[in-house]
């Protein structure tokens, strides 16, 4: 199907205006800066208000089967509203996990069956998805899931523990990586993936405090839950293949996605902007040449990942080591993240000691995110992990 | 250029005592369970520390002290540091040689005793547009008729809602003074308490609005520059406390948690930053106790560099430690469960308060590269 | 903000051309021997470099060169970087362009197309005080009856033994000009060899006192800013190619030698930094090739941007990758024999010419921050 | 033998003047600033005329015997004259090896015989001493030595070669640690220690050019080279003992040397200097408030290090980890070296490109001495191995 320009800048100026009536408003109280940090029941509500309220204007999943509940377009024109709503930067979409690797998953690999029946419950976000991959002792190694399910009859019995279980209070579903057999060619084979129903007797998502005091992930406690056989995806053993298609959707290798906002960005832009307004000793803080070669050092380096994104889609000018950049791309802007947070606070004279509360800079933002960026210099394998592999796989050094 | 350090046998004996009693006062879990009660110690191990003497080192024998300077705190605060121990010793120590340096002779007979014997006095010095700029209060005091009335808001103010005074900074007649304020001339409303990233902290908010004073509660003198140079070194003391229980925590989790079949501690990657963590603690422990001496013995810019330089160091090294404690303790580290957001919360609010290295740095280039 | 890049199957071609000659054309042997030799290159080199219309790609159609642009010469001058290749390349096409942009039609005519053909051109733009501001010459020259007496002394000036022309950057009534001096204009005592850092490279000195020129050699027009540029991008070209070397040279060493019975680049603390080596190598040639795509399509802004933007990361991280090259490989990196000090000084020649990252930031400060 | 104070400053006031007015001066090229880096012969000769001078006016081996060549005095004496001669910064004694390590070694483990044939000519540098320790393949492991020393007759036959002779060319007497054995219990005991004649068939040193482009160290070859067997140290495998005796006067944990300057020290108080009188862009250096910023920096870190060595003194504050400071002292100092280098080159604008020559700043001084830096971040334990130590020893640390 093809669109014409026009209609396509006629829907933008559409959805610009409709996001700009609707976008639900300060809540006057700290809003998340994505799925993984929702701590509070009242964040949660306006979230998925919000969701719901985008869903109903047609404005989520609107590449998906109409079907299923989707809204049968081209992906161009959820494109445009994913872009208008970080442009305008109205809340996310709580129902990350859903939208974005459940549901392409489950239109991918499902059923018919599984399609009707969970497609647009996580569109209008009445049915919340959660992640059962990592585990408490071995976060990086999913192959080595240890969470057990036996079959009986027409359950699968669970047994263990998952840890980063984010929206697990609130989840109807989680994608499970876990153990069918520990025989079989190799640790892989011994894996199956299920769509379980969370509200089952044996499932205790323990909600985890993080350094930042709020709430935010789960740690997912299963004792002998009876899961129904048929919630399997693919057939048992075939979990790491299943898992490892979930992976390419997490980490936007391929499309298929819901689409709209997943998360805040807060990138270096936005410390600018803070800077601009930042006082320090009672003089403007970018007045002090050496805070403004500090700002210009993180512009730099944000341009530096914009342009190494940019110089990938030109196979000239990667022939050496084709996989460097993509490879660093988590090391690079989780890192990034990390220091220009530090840098935020320091912009604060003596209110950088304060934390979420109306009186801080931001609300506490800035110190808020900086605890939370090392979600993503830790979670999917540490920095240090990350400098290891591109030692290794990128430059072939010897394995430490 | 001086770089003595002395140490006597009563420092320490002092430290050795101060250690001893932290480390048996302060264990983990209470500091824990300290961050849920109003105050930030307990009443009891309050007095215990008044009946140990801390509160009287630094107030004149005169007065019911031991006579000894500010600088002598040194070695209890870094034992309080280490433990995360949160107490109002500090603000009233700053208090009393504010008092002393600054204060009447009426203003020091009426509460340099009553601090030595444990009465918590604080100061209320920052606002909120969080200048360090001490000599700079926005807070104003007009006076009408033989009454002060004073306006603006202060913040920062360490255990307030326990204090019996607080030494407030504001413009007066254009000049910054420093008032004294009792308890009872404090509404309660005018307190509110602030949520600040170190837990163990009570920090409040002041409201002087339609708060009024006498002109014998004005500080005849003031020492704006005495009183930042005490809160800069007692400070980092207490930084270097909780910058050398970082290490250890570091320490700890390296040598005990493995990843991959081996002890992560193995690990250059873990290693080599760690023992730049304790390169960072010891020269902090080595400024701080260079500035100790000097503080009493030195010279006008010998005390000023040398602050600045402890501040600079202690302020950076614990941030850096505490970052890496977050790090290196992986997804554990990222629960408040674990121990390591207690100090990086610890080494944040340090890091802001009284200049961070940056400001530091920018002072200390005037003195050191124009002198 | 313009984050594009392009690349044409023509560049692509010949980038890979110029990769393919400059390493088999200047293996670190030759590399080596050179630098004992009086010119950078062997003529019969330049000749074939001539033949390969290198010379010519920058000046116009209608002077006999292929009308392409200066960035077009990128992908030249990163393969002879990562060769360790001297050349008057560089300058000649610089200068080339500078005759181009601010040149009388009869300065044109005379020199394009000889420059197209081989002829050295360079410029004569820096000063023993080590400025980079070029629009400020101290040199200067005083005009009396239709002569203009030079005066003043030059250095770096590459390649000038060799040039048959050098245009030289002077204050003529108080304004910046440029002069063209041809090589007869030069006696022979006002050229000194200088020693750089960089031993592939030929400097010179040139002492003006003495030499006189006619108004007509005098350029018409300046364009300091495009000099900049010009020589901002191509140098960092040359330290793209440079840095992509080094890691190279660091990796083989990481991979082949033992300590202590392990291959050295199994340790993280030579590994990781390796990859930071890495990584600057990636960011720099990003924005190397952003800055080219710039250069012909930007704006005035975007073009100042990405160009200080580049040189800023590039000198910073060749810099870093040559010292780092000479610590990792051990002794050995001690001695002339390792080739990692080639990479080191050509890395410290490179930041310190056209401004520094420091510098460069100062820059980007003004235009990023204030507009 | 007490010494009044009065005795003191008036001969602190004597050795002032003398060196006034015997100081040498500029010999019209750069000299080294250690005798590691002695690379020339008009160098050589500059330096050893001025140690003979100095010893002949009486300055140097003031504290040993007079029956040898010394000058019988408290060693008072000796610490005056050192500590005149760094604040004069008169050129440095370049006979090293001989004055501060062998020397000491032979008045303490010496005969008779010894002393009386080595003594003088190491004091007025008719005699140069050298080091062969280190050997190619293994810098940093010294019990691991490979030079081969087989007894024949009144002869040892030494085979093999050792690599950073400095001032091999020069030397008459090398301290050789060289293998006797490679039975034993260990392979320690394997070890001899020689005081070896280098004029002897076969001893062939050949001088390695550094990176500076300099010579200034050797690699020593052995070609079946006889060296008379009285000219052993010490009994036959008791080599290492002796040369961990070495070790403790090279390291300057005991005393004992002949004194006199031993090296150029160059400290961030000569970057501050050179700061001063920099321009970057015809404006003062230090008006840069970045220039600044990164000067106080350097202050700092060397205020931290002489506070660190002040802080040893007083054990009530060194608890917890007595040896972390003075096992640190070598990776602090050579690092900070290293940095401070790099900044003194910044501070020249476009001739920080400059090496060698007197067109360049302080003669390209800079630019060689951060060369030279790697010397001390590479040799006797690289950095990284330092890191590994500190990491292990002081802090308990698993191997890696």
């Amino acid at each position: 199907m093809s669109v014409s320009e026009q209609e396509l800048d006629q829907f933008r100026v559409e959805v610009s205006a409709w996001l700009r009536e609707n976008n639900p408003g300060d809540p006057g109280f700290l809003l998340p800066e994505s799925f993984m940090e929702v701590g509070t029941d009242e964040q949660f509500e306006y979230l998925r208000d919000w969701q719901r309220k985008v869903y109903d204007a047609g404005y989520l999943g609107m590449s998906w089967p109409e079907e299923y509940g989707g809204g049968g377009k081209p992906q161009v024109f959820q494109d445009i509203v994913s872009q208008e709503m970080a442009r305008q930067r109205v809340p996310f979409m709580t129902n990350t996990i859903g939208l974005n690797w459940a549901g392409p998953l489950i239109l991918q690999q499902g059923t018919e069956e599984d399609k009707k029946k969970y497609i647009k419950g996580i569109l209008n976000a009445d049915d919340i998805w959660c992640q059962g991959f990592s585990e408490p002792d071995h976060g990086s190694d999913l192959g080595n899931a240890q969470v057990k399910a036996v079959k009986d009859g027409d359950d699968y019995i669970i047994n263990g523990s998952k840890i980063w279980t984010s929206l697990g209070s609130y989840a109807k579903y989680m994608i499970l990586l876990a153990r069918t057999s520990n025989e079989g060619p190799s640790k892989y084979a011994g894996l199956s993936f299920f769509l379980a129903p969370m509200k089952t007797e044996g499932i205790d998502p323990q909600p985890i405090k993080k350094l930042t005091s709020e709430y935010g992930f789960c740690q997912t406690f299963f004792n002998d839950a009876r899961i129904p056989a048929n919630s399997i995806m693919g057939r048992e053993g075939e979990g790491w293949q299943v898992a490892m298609a979930t992976l390419m959707f997490e980490r936007g290798n391929v499309g298929g996605q819901a689409g709209g906002l997943s998360m805040m960005d807060i990138n270096v832009n936005d410390v600018l902007e803070l800077a601009r307004r930042s006082k320090r000793n009672g003089k403007p803080a970018l007045e002090d040449p050496l805070i403004r070669d500090q700002m210009v050092q993180f512009l730099i380096e944000a341009k530096s990942n914009v342009l190494m994104g940019a110089r990938t889609k030109i196979p000239a000018l990667n022939t050496e080591r084709p996989t460097a950049i993509a490879m660093s791309g988590k090391l690079r802007g989780s890192e990034l993240k990390r220091r220009f947070c530090q840098f935020a606070m320091s912009l604060q004279g003596a209110n950088g000691g304060r934390f979420i509360s109306p009186e801080a800079v931001d609300g506490g933002k800035w110190q808020r995110i900086y605890f939370n960026s090392f979600s993503a210099t830790i979670g999917g394998g540490t920095t240090q992990v990350q400098y290891n592999i591109m030692g290794e796989r990128v430059l072939g050094l010897p394995k430490s | 250029m001086n770089s003595q350090i002395s140490f006597t046998e009563e420092q320490s004996m002092l430290l050795d005592t101060a250690m001893d009693f932290c480390s048996k006062n302060s264990p983990i879990n209470l500091v824990r369970s300290r961050t849920e009660e109003a105050q930030s110690l307990p009443s009891d191990l309050w007095l215990s520390i008044v009946e140990l003497g801390w509160t009287g080192i630094a107030v004149p024998e005169s007065h019911g002290g031991l006579g000894l300077s500010v600088a002598d705190l040194v070695p209890v605060v870094e034992a309080m540091g280490r433990n995360l121990m949160a107490s109002p010793l500090v603000w009233s120590a700053i208090s009393a040689n504010t008092l002393q340096l600054a204060g009447s002779e009426a203003q020091k007979s009426a509460w340099l005793s009553k601090i030595a014997n444990g009465a918590i006095a604080t100061m209320a010095l920052i606002e909120p547009d969080g200048s360090w700029q001490l000599s700079e209060p926005l807070c104003n005091g007009t006076m009408k008729e033989n009454t002060i009335s004073l306006s603006g808001t202060k913040c920062f103010v360490q255990d307030a809602a326990f204090a019996e005074i607080v030494l407030v900074s504001i413009l007066l007649e254009n000049q910054p003074r420093l008032v004294l304020l009792e308890r009872s001339a404090i509404p309660e409303h005018a307190l509110q308490r602030e949520v600040v990233i170190d837990e163990t902290r009570r920090c409040y908010r002041l409201t002087l609005d339609g708060i009024t004073v006498t002109p014998d509660q004005v500080l005849p003198e003031t020492c704006f520059v005495e009183i930042e140079q005490t809160a800069m070194l007692l400070l980092s003391a207490e930084i270097a406390g909780g910058h050398a229980s970082t290490l250890n925590l570091i320490v700890e989790y390296l040598k005990t948690r493995k990843q991959f079949d081996q002890y992560i501690g193995s690990y250059q990657a873990l290693k080599h930053p760690t023992v730049d963590v304790l390169l960072g603690l010891e020269a902090t422990r080595s400024h701080l106790y260079h500035a100790a001496t000097v503080y009493d013995t030195g010279t006008p810019l010998e005390k000023e560099t040398s602050l600045r330089m402890l501040k600079a160091v202690a302020s950076e090294g614990f941030a850096f430690a505490g970052d890496r404690a977050i790090q290196f303790h992986g997804g554990f580290g990222f629960t408040y469960e674990c121990d390591a957001q207690l100090f990086l919360r610890r080494a944040i609010f340090c890091q802001h308060q009284f200049g961070d290295e940056t400001h530091q740095r920018a002072y200390l280039a005037d003195t050191l590269i124009d002198n």
